[in-house]
């Protein structure tokens, strides 16, 4: 294991503290826990908490500030967060209406805030919504009951939710638009190197250096095939058409199309990647009304690569897109 | 069973994993992402260093600090469902110096409901559950030794995961010892030693 | 090698259609040249161009838009772009004030964009003034007569003179801002991996599993010292005591720091080694105004870090980083 | 020297630069960035493309399509440098359809001087320079052989590079061929063939 690092028992409390320290004109720590908080207060607006296990920098810290989230919990390397940090979370985001929770859909995040959800509505009276996202569409399969895991698109839902809360909606009215987004975007990944967790010291898995994994998850969860490394034009085609029939996209629908680093791949191959996955929109006439690319939601240094699709059933989604945010990594 | 028979059980159970946390993070690492050895030590850990600093009073409390800690401490799936069901077993045993082998039963049968009711899993989806369900019944019947244990932990080998990160794997998830299995059949093992 | 990328050849050009499709609110490419240009028009205002080897993503093209750099030059990867391809870029930017070139001091760069320079000046009688940067302070020495290395510093003078150019300041202003800037601010970079340019399909150095290179270029060219990895605090500290003395650091001044990612660094990293370097500065009650943390010049994959001081001569400085821009990556 | 010996000269040129771009690239690597070899490659072979498309008329144009190729294609520092040479090559050649060898060293003496107002480097620095000036002198006195052009390109090995990327190596750069100095000598080497 080669990295930048000092004891690997304290990477995220420095991370936190270094992440906190630069930008402290835009987040604070909540006293001595592992929470991110924005300075804008917001008052009288729904508060949008996420979190989980860290690893996923610039997620998801970087995406706390006005517009966006109010708070994010830090876990331990790929580990979900305990109850009472999420709680903690909820506290400083509620400012009086009620909090809003995005989860990933990962057995432990759920169980670790819906506990705090319980927590926090049954010592605190806060009101506490949830939405579990689910865009990879790799694991699919009615037989697996886990369902889909969370993914980058969760970053959309933070910035859409984040937007809508600070327009003013209420607990309710995000809870419902929630809802319907999470059914409009589905992603895919894949991954030419492994990630270490700096405790392990080791990679969770291999790859041979031709080999590719298609589908994997963002802790290295092995994806749907294994395959030999081939052009960026394939890979992007192999995404889009599962993709495509995954939303039913037609030349009618507008989309958001984010493409997103996995930590240790160069913007370089991102946008050559970008300009294969752009080219296929093209093709088919389907408008993409916005393009993201860059690493929103890595995987600790994994070289890899996901795409992400949002269909834009309701229009609103995009100027929410486009509302300003305050983040550090927006 | 009193206070120090629990103490001595528990200990036992948390010197293992300590010692076994590299294996059992590999058989993680095998179906999941590798970190449930580490989980369960730091929990485990946390729970000798919160007792050696200040010794529970009771039973109720023994179990309260050890669910509390595996709560706030662990984090991932393991941590609130190894928290939920020793917070039941510190409900179960509030005001009580011993417990008889009925009560034990008692005990672990409402612990496996908490582990349930937060997990959602049931027997056959290659979880601890696959361990705990079995392992309950067995006991009813005086049946349970650690011979019986391995076999649990070893059956879920042929079974595919549908709950919990392995899930992910689909039919990858076939061939493998599921973690959360093995670290329960330590906990259970532990306990047959001090009945 | 292991890239996302069609064929190598093919590289620059397709990293360069895919940022511009990505990101076309913000810039596009002239003609078919590998020149990608701002949108905004900034008509009357000094233009500010930059550019040398691509694989320092997002430097250039992530710069260009309002309040940065007018038009940056794409060249083949690691190697400088040709004079014609510049002279595309003084054209695209000259909106009637004269065109500013920001050079990273190396011989190639230097030459081509002089020659630039030369053609511009000559044949469309634009006026254009030229700062060479050389922050990095890893290979100074008084008989290496080509001066130090242009490195990530580089980025701070585009923000504060297209800021400064923003505001109207005449080409000679900035000229005259740019010639004390460069000599307030210092660098030094490490590397934990090589960086592989597509075309050569292999590292360009190599670094054992426990080995780093102290004082790297962002083209890998060695630096002042092999040696095993260290913490991160030790390697924070070892850049600190070189970088104080060499900008004369002392209670009195205020600085902003800049911690760069080389490329395949993930952010978690980044983090604790930023965490490391604030420490230094607290201990000292050097007082840090403003710190940049991320992927700002990159070497490809290559994973490694840099820290950039810029003391604050002249407070007009934050005022300028502090002012919008509209660019891809800042 | 009529047109046709100077485009036999400088095709083979580009040949052995092609045939030889992995090891010249290699060369840059030890004490550059590695790119030396591709980067004249890809400048020869556009000049090679050019010239087959469209055939230069006269010897001045023959040397401004390979010195335009060379700007225009090549970037880094041999672009530049090159593509100034031959610009002045073919200044110094219009309206001539024969050189002799007297207007032979005049030319290259203008074009180093080129190279040079460019590069503003000297004799010693380990650049191309350091084959390119001796090697005129040795010319003059028509004492210029294969063998001591590449005496002058090993003669670059323990200088200390003050110019160009490898100067940042200091002292490392020592013990290394300079890459350009090599590419220089193949071109020298492939004109005393046709001379
Ligand atoms: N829904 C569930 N019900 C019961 N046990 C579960 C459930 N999900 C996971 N587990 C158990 O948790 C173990 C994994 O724990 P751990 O690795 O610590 O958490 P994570 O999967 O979050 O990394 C599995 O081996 C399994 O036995
Ligand atoms: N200032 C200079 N004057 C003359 N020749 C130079 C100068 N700088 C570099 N060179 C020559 O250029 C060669 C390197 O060319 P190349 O690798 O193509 O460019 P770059 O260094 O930009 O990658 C060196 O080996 C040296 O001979
Ligand atoms: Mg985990
Ligand atoms: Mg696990
Ligand atoms: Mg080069
Ligand atoms: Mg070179």
């Amino acid at each position: 294991m080669k990295k930048i690092l000092n004891r690997p028992e304290d990477v995220v409390e420095e991370m936190i503290s270094g992440l906190v320290d630069a930008h402290d004109d835009v987040v604070y720590r909540v006293g001595d826990t592992r929470v991110v908080a924005r300075k804008y207060e917001g008052k009288g607006k729904v508060g949008l908490i996420s979190g989980g296990g860290s690893g996923h920098e610039p997620s998801h810290a970087g995406f706390v500030g006005k517009g966006m989230l109010s708070a994010a919990v830090c876990g331990d390397v790929f580990t979900s967060p305990t109850p009472d940090q999420v709680y903690e979370a909820v506290k400083a985001a509620d400012k009086g209406a009620g909090v809003f929770m995005v989860i990933k859909n990962y057995t432990g995040d759920v169980m670790n805030f819906e506990m705090a959800k319980e927590m926090a509505e049954s010592m605190d009276n806060i009101k506490v919504e949830t939405v579990i996202t689910n865009d990879d569409i790799a694991v699919e399969n009615s037989t697996w009951t886990e369902g889909r895991r969370g993914v980058a698109g969760t970053v959309l839902v933070h910035k859409i939710l984040g937007a809508l809360a600070e327009r003013g909606a209420s607990l309710e009215e995000i809870k419902a638009e929630a809802e319907v987004l999470i059914t409009e975007m589905a992603t895919l990944g894949l991954a030419l190197t492994p990630a270490i967790v700096p405790q392990a010291g080791k990679p969770g898995f291999t790859l041979a250096d031709d080999e590719i994994e298609f589908g994997l998850g963002i802790h290295g969860e092995p994806g749907y095939r294994k395959s030999k490394l081939r052009p960026s034009a394939e890979m992007a085609k192999e995404f889009y058409d599962k993709i495509k029939p995954a939303l039913n996209l037609t030349k009618e629908d507008k989309v958001v199309v984010l493409i997103n680093g996995m930590g240790g791949t160069p913007l370089m191959e991102q946008y050559v990647f970008t300009h294969d996955v752009l080219n296929l929109f093209k093709h088919d006439g389907i408008a993409v009304a916005k393009k993201l690319v860059g690493d929103y939601m890595t995987s600790i240094e994994m070289q890899g690569i996901s795409l992400t699709v949002l269909r834009l059933k309701n229009p609103l989604w995009l100027e929410l897109l486009n509302d300003e945010a305050k983040t550090i990594a927006w | 069973m009193n206070h120090g028979g629990i103490v001595v059980w528990l200990k036992a159970w948390a010197d293992q994993v300590n010692a076994e946390k590299d294996y059992i993070s590999d058989l993680d690492n095998a179906i999941g992402d590798g970190d449930h050895g580490f989980n369960m030590s730091k929990g485990l850990t946390a729970y000798l260093d919160a007792r050696a600093a200040k010794p529970a009073e009771t039973i109720s409390d023994e179990f309260k600090m050890l669910g509390m800690t595996m709560l706030s401490k662990v984090g991932g799936a393991s941590g609130p469902l190894y928290g939920s069901a020793f917070l039941s077993m510190s409900k179960d045993t509030a005001g009580k110096e011993e417990l008889n082998n009925g009560d034990i039963v008692a005990l672990l049968s409402n612990a496996l409901e908490a582990i349930q009711k937060r997990g959602k899993a049931t027997v056959g989806e290659k979880t601890m559950i696959d361990v705990w369900h079995p392992a309950i019944e067995l006991l009813k019947n005086n049946e349970l030794t650690k011979e019986a244990i391995d076999g649990l932990v070893n059956a879920t080998i042929p079974m595919m995961a549908t709950k919990g990160r392995a899930a992910y794997l689909g039919e990858r998830s076939i061939g493998h010892i599921d973690p959360g299995s093995y670290s329960s059949g330590l906990m259970l093992k532990h306990l047959l030693s001090v009945l």
